[in-house]
């Protein structure tokens, strides 16, 4: 009876076609949801090795990457304070840049250590020459809204933070994207761009990731503009 | 207005509505996070004692949000029905509590509860809710009835809906057509198969449209579909002619938060008619589908009110409730325990705020669901979802979202599955949804008592149904 | 016999089926108390994964408490039924969860899980149960049916009875009577009216008995009654003569928390066979009423099982329930809340342990009630007791303890209220015991719809109730 | 209506006679429920005035009341921890006696404070002229047990432990009384007597404990033990 799911599993990571006790899913199901939630709960408190992280950011030419913890000291007050992740400690001085790039830690220290370098290092050629890109930031115990601090700190006209999302039972490292016109303090989320579950196998890849992150900064430059309104006008937005 | 009540030798005080609703409010991680908690048991009591007696008029001179900042309050206020709220015009809070619960067990309770609906606000809502306890919540509730219908009739006495939920990270359409087909074969999506898109590419969006309709037109399952991207990103996709059954929306309880989603309730206005226009719906015409959630408000920085005080996060929900209404939805759900641990800490609050949402809704008259749900960061389990399920269908839950194995590989949370609603419905003697029972019944998909069989999918009528999507 | 298995690249080690169990069991206070809860979360899923796979005959050769130091393993291992054992003979833990599933879902499950029953020991049953969801205790159990009967019929599919508890902190008869009044205009005591002593001077005992029998005869009331003493005593007046319905005991699950208890198997088999020697039932001649809960062995040091392990405090309550079924007890319950937060934490750990308990109980063929309950030092409040009210009577829970407004004012703890029970009651479509309530409609107590009416006491023919007792 | 109850609500502090709103109780009875259980709660985590007390024991002539507190440093503690609370953190030196005499917090600091003293002061002149008795140990973050230790250290023939009970809605300041022949660290609980609910207006009254604590002495005294045993043998619980 399996082998009819098993070609359908190859397309997606839900769980589908769990055999039934009853009207309940069976024992071993049960038993590895109860398996995938403590390992995803792991995922949530792992911390960013941001030495490691480091090396690899720096390999980008970008320049030394700088580390800006969040106003949260630890992560059992990140997880209460989003306030607190949403600041940084100490606003870093940076020289000016078209373009910030934050790497944040987000909810999955664990998707940013394996995605967040690999993205950025296809995103790199495909941006425009004239963009000046500032040195990665490293935020740690971060939220999206911190790398509005950092952009307006830079004079950043656009603002782009790669973060962990929140750990799922079948995913614990998936990479969102978040990019924000003349990014400041107090910016709404409808002022951004979001691509996300870039992630392996099932999610998007990092050259696809990249690719779409680089139309979606060709048409915020063209219309001054991030958020609802960039994908309204955009027919740039639709697969070529 | 100054509030006050001595408890013991102590006596507390509450500057406002604002402050006295919010010091009313069970314990909840998302009213600490915005300042405006109780800070003691003692504290909260005494805020119930003098809330119990404010009269239910003063919410209709007393705004929580001031008119001249935000059009939901000038929305609420515009549409309060003077008429279906006198029988209990001269009641205080206190005095509503009970004549709700002596309603719930009285004779035509339903038909009186849906009359008194329109002069209710949603402030007036909230403020009873925080006097109840949650077997009251459940109580009022299960009297209270309301009905739409698209191409299934929701809300009977009886009768469990879900949403199937067949989200996919990358959108791909054998994925989304796997999970499409594992639902239906356990007999979920009578409330509506909607798919949240992972991207806000258009393109993709009317993709999975036309996945989601040539499946339901292949097999002609009474049924309705939704895909979740920004309502603007759907009003622009039916004008392209995309086959959309019914627009969907975010939507918070303030103008301020709702401008964070990007939304106006003219948008929503124009997606209603919009959709309307298409008459695709079969036996009803409500079109719209509504997501809200304890804590958005506050996410977007769009919860404060008068006098600039933070607003307690459950009274912001319910004015979502007084937004989505003026638009005669066919759904409306609560992700109650979706967004974390910031706002709803653990399963206790969870639960809690999944049965305010739902009598909250419903009593404003909408067709509430609700998001059985938790995150990995919050602390909950299973277990908790279990006895939400079960609280909320005693309570006469529209419908429930459900996706494989209760894990949404997209959205990063747990939610309930297929599986979980039948055991929910067997438990309960609940059913699905009449339209969407009698086709399940047609494909043979029923045992004798109307319960889903197990069947193997390479025998089903069905088992062709990802073909088309490449798989 | 050690365990192991390996999660991600770490190998978790058992020594032993008590450690297994021990590790295997949700998060509770208790268990960490006694130094065997598992350390994590992952440590605790890795012993489920080790304990699905137990063949179920382990449990027959390899004693949790040895039954060389234990009475009560000895008692369970000589009831054992082989041949009711043999349609899950060949299983493990986990694929008993799946039989057990399938056959609540299935044809005649009533029949077939009866039937069983005697074939479990306490320790498969409990064992099974750390593998199920909250959901799946309600499910199984609400497919289970167990009968008794004295003066009412107890167990009955869509029935809910209740226990009318009217203690008072100086045995004053007048204040009894006037808590039974008020019990019985709200439609409680169809379980049983059942008294705690304050005192354990048996001349009060008596007096209480005489003045509970008094009442049931005045008003041919068909209940029991029950004086909650040491059963001793209650042995000792049933030789002097007094009206005894049903001795009562509370009871643990192992010999040397018993002895902590003062009591042994004899003893209540003595009870059993000496209020069954009065005849007193009329429709069926179950005795004897029971209590036990999770903790009360640990807090009798009368915790340990093999190699001086602590047992688990869940499978220790299953072990109660295995001495309990050797006697046909009219009536079991758990307190579940009763004892404190250091057995059971919070309204989570509580919710749980009494869909175990019920689950256990009922499973191993028990008429199981529960005592929906808190104590002020526990994490827990009323909200929590309404969810666990409504999941039990989903789960055909026999019958709960309810006292005049949930609140014990000789024991010290919160319960349910005969309101509570109502509410519930409405909300379920659930019934009392039918020949209680055949006097409750004979009275006139009854609306249309079978509910309990609001009545004035002074026009109630029970008005004069309390009189004979000095009121 | 609510006259009919009027006269029972003398004889009980039940709360009987609730009004109705349809199935359930009146909003009035729901807050006084919410606003029990959260004074209640203080309850169980108020804390006894030891000198206080101590002056009231003082008063009944047995000698300096010694403070003991148990194993458990504070209250949450003892509240997840009883082992602790059964064990003084050191046994103290005292000088040998028949009877020790424990006055505990236990559940309810409230109950202690206000009949610990009254009921000692009730049963002193009851007891008869060849027991002799230590002086009054006040015992906090204490349970039953904890007498055990002390009476065992004393060398007394019973212990007495006056103890606060777990507080409920309607009563915060009940008192518990428990005896035990021979006291020795591991005693069953089936092997003390007890005597509860001792408080005002509704429980037992202090002259009425220390009558029957009276009699259950001299009881133990004539069998030589405590617990089932006693109330089994003895026509002598009979009221008179
Ligand atoms: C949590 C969440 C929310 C919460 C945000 C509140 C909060 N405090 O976290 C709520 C429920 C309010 C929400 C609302 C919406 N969301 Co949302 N949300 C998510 C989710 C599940 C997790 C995000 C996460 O882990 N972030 C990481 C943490 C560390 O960052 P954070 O700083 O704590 O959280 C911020 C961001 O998550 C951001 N955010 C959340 N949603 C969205 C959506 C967009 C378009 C943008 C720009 C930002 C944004 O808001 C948060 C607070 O500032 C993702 C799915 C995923 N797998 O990531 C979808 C997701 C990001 N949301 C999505 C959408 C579409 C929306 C809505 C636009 C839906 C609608 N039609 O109205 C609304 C409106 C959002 C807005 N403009 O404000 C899409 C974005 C698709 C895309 N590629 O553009 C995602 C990918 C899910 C999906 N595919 O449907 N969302
Ligand atoms: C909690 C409790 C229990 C718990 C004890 C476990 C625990 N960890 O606390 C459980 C549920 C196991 C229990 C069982 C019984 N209890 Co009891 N219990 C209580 C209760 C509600 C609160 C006690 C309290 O607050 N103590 C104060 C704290 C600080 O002390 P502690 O050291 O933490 O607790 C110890 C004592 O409470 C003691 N204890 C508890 N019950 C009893 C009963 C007797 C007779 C004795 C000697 C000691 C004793 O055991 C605890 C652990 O060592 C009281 C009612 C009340 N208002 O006090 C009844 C109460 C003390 N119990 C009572 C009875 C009758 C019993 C039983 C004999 C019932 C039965 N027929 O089997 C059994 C057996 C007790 C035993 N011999 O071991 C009666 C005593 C009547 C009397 N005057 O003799 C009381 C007054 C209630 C009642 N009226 O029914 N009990």
């Amino acid at each position: 009876m399996s082998t009819f799911w098993d070609p359908l599993r190859q397309r997606t990571p839900a769980r589908i076609g769990l055999d039934r006790a009853g009207d309940a899913a069976r024992t071993r199901h049960v038993l590895e949801s109860a398996e995938a939630l403590a390992l995803a709960r792991d995922a949530v408190h792992g911390s960013l090795d941001v030495d490691r992280l480091g090396g690899e950011l720096r390999a980008l030419g970008l320049g030394e990457p700088v580390h800006v913890p969040s106003a949260a000291p630890d992560r059992a007050t990140y997880l209460s304070r989003p306030d607190l992740g949403r600041r940084p400690a100490d606003v870093p001085e940076l020289a000016p840049a078209d373009l910030t790039l934050v790497v944040a830690d987000g909810l999955s220290a664990e998707a940013t250590a394996r995605h967040a370098a690999g993205v950025l290092a296809a995103l790199l050629p495909e941006l425009p020459g004239a963009l000046t890109v500032g040195p990665p930031v490293i935020a740690t115990q971060a939220r999206v809204a911190l790398a509005d601090h950092v952009g307006a700190a830079q004079g950043a006209r656009l603002g782009l933070v790669v973060i962990g999302e929140r750990p799922g039972l079948s995913a614990h490292d998936s990479l969102g994207a978040y990019l924000t016109w003349a990014p400041a303090p107090g910016t709404a989320d409808s002022a951004r761009n979001c691509v996300s579950n870039i992630r392996r196998p099932h999610g998007l890849g990092h050259a696809d990731a990249a690719r779409t992150l680089a139309r979606l900064i060709a048409g915020a430059r063209r219309i001054e503009a991030t958020g609802v309104q960039l994908k309204d006008t955009s027919g740039l937005l639709t697969d070529e | 207005m100054r509030y006050s009540h001595t408890l013991r030798d102590r006596t507390y005080t509450f500057d406002g509505l604002v402050e006295l609703l919010a010091k009313a409010t069970p314990n909840r991680s998302g009213d600490r996070l915005a300042g405006c908690a109780a800070e003691s048991d003692a504290e909260r009591v005494a805020a119930r004692w003098a809330l119990a007696d404010v009269p239910l008029t003063t919410f209709l001179t007393d705004p929580v949000v001031p008119p001249e900042d935000d059009n939901i309050t000038r929305l609420i206020w515009d549409t309060h029905d003077g008429d279906a709220f006198a029988p209990v015009r001269h009641h205080t809070v206190g005095e509503l509590r009970d004549w709700l619960l002596d309603t719930a067990a009285g004779p035509d309770a339903a038909t009186r509860l849906s009359a008194l609906a329109p002069g209710l606000t949603p402030e007036m809502v909230a403020a009873v809710s925080k006097l109840m306890r949650n077997q009251d919540l459940v109580s009022v509730a299960a009297a209270t009835s309301v009905t739409t219908a698209f191409r299934t009739t929701l809300g009977l006495p009886g009768r469990l809906a879900t949403r199937l939920q067949p989200n996919h990270p990358a959108d791909d359409p054998a994925g989304v057509a796997g999970a499409v087909l594992d639902g239906l074969l356990l007999g979920a999506g009578d409330a509506v198969i909607g798919v949240n898109p992972a991207s806000d590419n258009p393109r993709t969006v009317r993709d999975l449209l036309h996945l989601l309709d040539d499946i339901r037109t292949r097999y002609e399952i009474p049924v309705q579909s939704s895909v979740l991207t920004h309502v603007t990103t759907t009003i622009d996709l039916i004008g392209q002619g995309a086959p959309v059954d019914l627009p969907f929306q975010s939507i918070a309880g303030t103008q301020r938060a709702n401008d964070g989603f990007g939304v106006t309730p003219a948008m929503l206005a124009e997606a209603n008619d919009a959709a309307r226009g298409l008459g695709r719906g079969s036996v009803g015409d409500n079109v719209l589908y509504f997501e809200t959630g304890q804590g958005a408000a506050l996410s977007a920085d769009g919860h404060r009110g008068t006098g600039g005080r933070p607003v307690d996060q459950q009274t912001l929900e319910a004015r979502a409730y007084g937004l989505a209404r003026v638009f005669d939805p066919l759904i409306v759900n609560t992700v109650v325990g979706f967004i974390g641990p910031e706002y709803l800490y653990d399963g206790k609050q969870i639960v809690r705020a999944g049965l305010e949402d739902h009598f909250c809704g419903k009593l404003l008259g909408l067709p509430m669901g609700v998001d059985v749900c938790y995150t990995t960061h919050a602390e909950a389990d299973q277990d908790d979802m279990d006895t939400l399920l079960l609280l909320l269908t005693a309570a006469g839950c529209t419908f429930v979202i459900t996706v494989p194995g209760a894990d949404d590989v997209m959205l990063g949370y747990q939610s309930t599955s297929f599986h979980d609603v039948l055991t929910t419905r067997r438990i309960t003697g609940t059913r699905p949804a009449p339209e969407f029972e009698t086709w399940l019944a047609g494909l043979g998909m029923l045992d004798g008592a109307g319960r889903v069989r197990a069947v193997d999918p390479a025998e089903s009528p069905l088992r062709e149904l990802t073909a088309k999507a490449g798989a």
